[in-house]
């Protein structure tokens, strides 16, 4: 995949691009095809100082496309802060890198599979779990743990239950069939994704510091060499159907589905892995979108360098194919290498054994021209510095999102704390998703020791003592009323979920999927969000590695709401020093920390006012960045001197939710104090969503000492109930067995998907 | 105790069931591609384990054919201990050194879980260190654990005590409620004739630490210390 | 009914397939593709209807139009 | 070739299809049946050699005859 913030890249004049500006202008038919508009056309003629042949004007559109360009991304990812003492690769080489001590780092990034998806469910989500493997590999890092985001239609669309089913059972069935254990993710309905659903995937590997590979390549004359999977005429044009808007005829758009081959992929890793031991490799590069086109060029364009390929030389599954095709192939399970010289053999030898194809393919020059050539004619031939700094960038118009009024806890009508909470468990965003991990084969790499239904999964750093915890967070509902808080929102919300299992949170990744670019209603979501989430970085020092654009993503016109997910990735020094949201023990305080009495009932946007009024609206919960952390740092310290025996954050569903999920976690009851009847604003106090909150367990001997601890760190910390029992409490005579409650929480994915129809 | 782990292209828990062994036994397991033909001087193979060959076709069926599953066929005739986890499992049936063949889960979806398991015997080299009829929780993740035998290979199995596990209720009830995958009577692992063979499709090596979330794992290779040299 | 995937649709089974035989010493194998085969038992007797039904049932469900095609016999 | 399964042992995704396939509104199916179907090109010109070879290659490989029934048909 290409790279986030190229900061070689010269930003050209900020022209927004657009059909308005264009009318006048006549292009060849097949231009626009290409999806490239006049003003980029009449750049080609002056690059080249002639007209494109058709394979030429392929790689100029796909280079030039919006997954590949990010033309209009770009302005806004450079508010991004992406440095820190621990980051070691930044946005710009296939994944990000970032120290973790002892020689190691943590190498992660998220990715997109949205229309795939949508279009063919198991095989869009498959490869997109294929995709980013490639990424974290192709980087020397053995893959740890994968995370996947999905957000899928209203339940009641008739589409959805096809494709959960799909979708799950694709990551499950690559992700299984590798051996890198699935460890957490999310997933949420909505109707706004009813025609446009979203798939993210993440990786997460750990490599040798020392031993990182990148994709520029060096040496005049060093063999290029293909290996992986032979090349058929998979998802050509791929990467620009993954940048056009979606329509009912899409299903016309269909033959670009690839399939995946989780197993040549496996493979690959091994043989991959293998080879990065010994000193053969000089440069590496995965094939994603735009297939040996971006991934030939962009080591070419990053070593400063030319590239000369013979296409007569790869490996070929289907009679005939043309340059264009070759050239632009996303067939899958497929890397580049530039070798040192005279390690051919090695190589060679190493992926027979694996038994992979093996090509030298071509060669380094020092053209700083990409020529390609096939049946014996050279068919490309372009300059690769001015097609790169011609690369389009538009300061596209943007509109500010209209902010909503806070909503008033008075407004909002209470109904009794226990029916509420029996709807809001039971409601799909707060459901079990047991359903969809048991699916994932969470377990495998024998390393994970925080399973998927916590706050963040934890993998251990095999043979050492060491754990990454991983969540991806958003809250889209957030970032629909208020991109700029909803930005802030997605990242403290993954940024808490690695404090709450004691992990001090390293940097993330992200996947920002928005609608067209070309409406400024939708680029005000995308420069909301984007300084929402650079304030959030920069105020807790986690900043941003890695990640992908996915624009596009509507249907008939209709927008999704905006989503950027967010990938959070945290270290543990001590693997015993964690912790989970189970309760552990009876007889224990349970302790509300972070918030304060003013600010506890926050009901604009949250699950309570949806689920339960049926409103959709309001100002979301605002973040205190500077709480936040206080607050997080103090939980993070509570954890590691062993002072608390559980910890949760809230968040969807606010206080009792979150009590009934440590509750049902560990099989424990609780019965809270707060609650006794006539307490004023009691619905708002038990379901707001206010920020910057956990709970945590306390044995009542170390209670005393834990809120003095809190009181000297400036945060508050309320005890809200006890531990103990069978049942949830809340108040005198209301309460529900946990069983009950379990059943509630577990049932409903199940049962909705049992009535799918699916051909096995 | 000479331990080996055959690697298939596509195996995944190889690794894993190494670390079990060794954290269990001491011993420390030697990785054996498939591809090699000698496996003189192991009493334990042990095939591990994950999708090789993708599972494509039918699990365990390519890697039934690698030139290593003759070796470990005949090593078996001469009594060397052969443990087959979940691919293994598959693969030893395939091969013919245990009856029966696994199929598609009765959902038809991968499960991964913890389940409930019945050590049905502890009268063999695998389970000595368990008690007979205790009940154990061990994790499961497979696709095609539906254990198929016809009726009389079935009543064979349970006639001569060759029946090493059954998926059970916490209570130890071998029920259709504990039946994670469809198989015919609540089978999770079997023994052949001699009881030198076992395949099974729960994890042991994945509970064997407290870590991951217990340790009842670890008396299956307990077991086969103590019956080791 | 028979399930196959469209020609040019990458078929990794099939592909393992042959590798497999040929390292059993088959050789002479120039490719293998793999699809399903349904056998559908139906209360319909006129075999035009049967095979429209089953069309149908291919559409929305058997096969998955994205990838695959499918040809449907009529026994008795 | 086709691979199906032996009468009397149980298909589970034969039963599944003809779940979804009521759930799907199809009335009327009786039984389904789920096998698979492998189309193998081979350099053998000679139809006797080629089916052959290929029974063979079920007896081997391509079907496990504990649970699987194989039937050969040589085209062209
Ligand atoms: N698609 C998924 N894949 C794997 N795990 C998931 C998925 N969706 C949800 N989960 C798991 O379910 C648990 C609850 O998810 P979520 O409600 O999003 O947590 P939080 O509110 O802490 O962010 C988490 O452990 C998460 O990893
Ligand atoms: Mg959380």
């Amino acid at each position: 995949m290409e790279t986030a913030v190229n900061k070689e890249q010269r930003p050209v004049d900020g022209v927004a691009e657009g059909a308005a500006a264009d009318a006048g202008d006549s292009v060849p038919e097949v231009v626009t095809r290409h999806g490239l508009t006049a003003s980029e056309y009449a750049k080609i003629l002056d690059i080249l100082g002639r007209e494109p042949n058709l394979t030429e004007l392929g790689i100029f559109s796909v280079m030039w496309s919006e997954h590949c360009s990010y033309k209009s991304s770009k302005k806004w990812l450079r508010c991004l802060p992406t440095t820190g003492a621990k980051v070691i690769h930044g946005p710009g080489e296939n994944a990000g890198a970032v120290d973790i001590g002892d020689g190691q780092a943590v190498i992660f990034k998220m990715e997109s599979h949205n229309h795939p998806s949508f279009i063919e469910p198991y095989q869009g989500a498959a490869t997109g779990v294929g995709g980013i493997l490639r990424d974290v590999f192709t980087m020397g890092a053995r893959p740890i743990a994968n995370l996947n985001a999905l957000r899928f239609g209203s339940p009641e669309h008739s589409k959805t239950r096809h494709l959960v089913a799909g979708v799950v059972a694709g990551i499950g069935g690559y992700g299984n069939c590798v051996g890198v254990p699935t460890v957490g993710g999310e997933c949420t309905f909505h109707r706004g994704y009813d025609g446009n659903i979203l798939v993210n995937a993440m990786t997460v590997g750990i490599a040798e510091r020392d031993r990182i590979f990148l994709s520029a390549a060096s040496g005049v004359g060093n063999p290029i060499v293909y290996v992986g999977s032979k090349t058929g005429r998979d998802g050509i044009h791929g990467a620009t159907m993954a940048s056009a808007e979606f329509s009912d005829d899409s299903e016309a758009k269909r033959p670009t589905v690839q399939v995946g081959d989780p197993f040549t992929e496996k493979l690959l890793i091994e043989a991959c892995l293998e080879l990065m031991a010994t000193d053969a490799i000089v440069a590496i590069q995965d094939m994603g979108a735009a297939g040996l086109t971006s991934s030939s060029f962009e080591m070419a364009s990053k070593g400063g360098l030319g590239v000369e390929l013979d296409l007569d030389r790869v490996p070929i599954r289907e009679e005939g194919m043309s340059a264009y095709e070759i050239m632009l192939s996303e067939s899958q399970e497929r890397m580049l290498m530039v070798l040192k010289p005279g390690r051919e053999g090695v190589a060679r030898a190493v992926f027979e054994k694996w038994e992979l194809d093996f090509a030298i393919v071509g060669r380094i020059t020092d053209s700083k021209h990409m020529v390609v050539r096939h049946h014996g004619e050279v068919v490309v031939d372009v300059p690769i510095d001015p097609l790169a700094a011609a690369s389009p960038e538009y300061d596209r118009p943007w509109l500010a999102t209209r902010r909503q009024p806070v909503v008033a806890a008075e407004t909002v009508r209470a109904v009794a704390p226990i029916e509420a909470l029996k709807t809001l468990l039971a409601c799909p965003d707060l459901a079990s998703k047991r359903w969809i991990w048991e699916q994932y084969d969470h377990m495998v790499m024998g390393d994970t020791i925080g399973r998927p239904g916590g706050d963040a999964a934890v993998v251990r750093v095999h043979g050492s003592g060491k754990a990454i915890a991983m969540s991806t967070d958003c809250t889209p509902r957030y970032c629909f009323a208020d991109p700029v808080e909803g930005g802030r929102q997605a990242v403290v919300e993954a940024w808490r979920n690695l404090v709450a299992v004691g992990a001090a949170p390293l940097a993330v990744t992200d996947c920002l999927n928005f609608g067209s670019p070309e409406k400024p209603e939708v680029m005000g979501q995308f420069a909301g969000c984007l300084q929402g989430m650079a304030d959030a970085c920069r105020a807790l020092e986690f900043p941003v590695v890695s990640g992908n654009v996915s624009f596009y993503n509507e249907t008939n016109g209709v927008s999704i709401p905006p989503t950027p997910t967010i990938g959070g990735v945290g270290l543990i020094e001590d693997s015993e020093r964690r912790a989970s949201i189970a309760l552990t023990a009876d007889g224990e305080a349970l302790v509300l920390i972070g918030g304060d009495d003013d600010d506890d009932g926050w009901l604009g946007q949250s699950l309570y006012l949806r689920e339960i009024c049926g409103r959709e609206e309001g100002a979301p919960p605002p973040v205190d960045l500077v709480h936040e952390r206080r607050t997080g740092d103090l939980v993070r310290g509570l954890i590691a001197s062993g002072e608390v025996t559980a910890c949760h954050d809230l968040s969807d569903g606010g206080l009792l939710v979150a009590v009934a999920e440590m509750a049902l976690a560990g099989n424990r009851g609780v019965s809270l104090t707060i609650g006794r009847p006539g307490a004023s604003n009691l619905h708002a106090r038990l379901f707001g969503e206010s920020q910057g909150r956990y709970l945590v367990a306390v044995a009542p001997t170390r209670l005393t000492a834990l809120v003095q601890r809190a009181g000297r760190a400036g945060v508050l910390a309320r005890v809200i109930g006890t531990t103990g029992g069978d049942r949830l409490t809340v108040g005198e005579g209301q309460s529900i067995s946990l069983a009950d409650l379990r059943e509630l929480n577990q049932a409903w994915l199940p049962n909705y998907m049992a009535d799918a129809a699916e051909a096995p | 105790m000479k331990a080996a782990v055959i690697v298939f292209p596509g195996s995944n828990c190889d690794r894993d069931v190494a670390v079990a062994l060794e954290r269990v036994t001491g011993f420390p397991a030697k990785m054996v591609w498939h591809a090699e033909t000698d496996l003189a001087g192991f009493d334990l193979i042990v095939v591990p384990g994950g999708f090789a060959y993708g599972d494509y076709l039918r699990c365990g069926a390519m890697a039934a054919h690698s030139p290593v599953m003759r070796e470990v066929v005949s090593r078996a005739q001469a009594g060397a201990m052969v443990l087959g986890i979940c691919n293994g499992f598959q693969v030893l049936t395939e091969a013919g050194l245990l009856p029966g063949a696994l199929m598609r889960n009765a959902e038809l979806r991968f499960v991964c879980r913890d389940v409930t398991l019945r050590v049905e015997t502890s009268d063999s080299p695998f389970t000595r260190r368990y008690g007979q009829g205790e009940v154990i929780r061990i994790p499961i993740a497979h696709n095609e654990g539906n254990y198929f035998a016809d009726e009389d290979t079935l009543d064979r199995l349970f006639a001569e005590d060759r029946v090493a596990f059954r998926y059970c209720s916490p209570a130890g009830e071998a029920d259709g409620a504990a039946n994670p995958n469809g198989s015919q009577r609540n089978i999770a692992g079997i023994l052949n004739e001699r009881r030198n063979v076992l395949g099974l499709m729960p994890h042991p090596e994945r509970m064997a630490e407290p870590a991951l979330g217990g340790t009842d794992g670890r008396g299956l290779f307990e077991s086969l210390v103590a019956a080791l040299p | 009914v028979h399930v196959t995937l469209k020609p040019g649709v990458l078929d990794p089974q099939g592909k393992a397939v042959q590798g497999a035989l040929a390292r059993l010493g088959f050789t002479g194998v120039d490719g293998v593709r793999q699809g399903k085969y349904l056998e559908i038992e139906l209360g319909e007797s006129d075999p035009q209807k049967a095979k429209a039904q089953v069309a149908e049932m291919c559409r929305q469900l058997l096969a998955n139009t994205v990838i695959e095609d499918y040809a449907i016999d009529v026994g008795d």
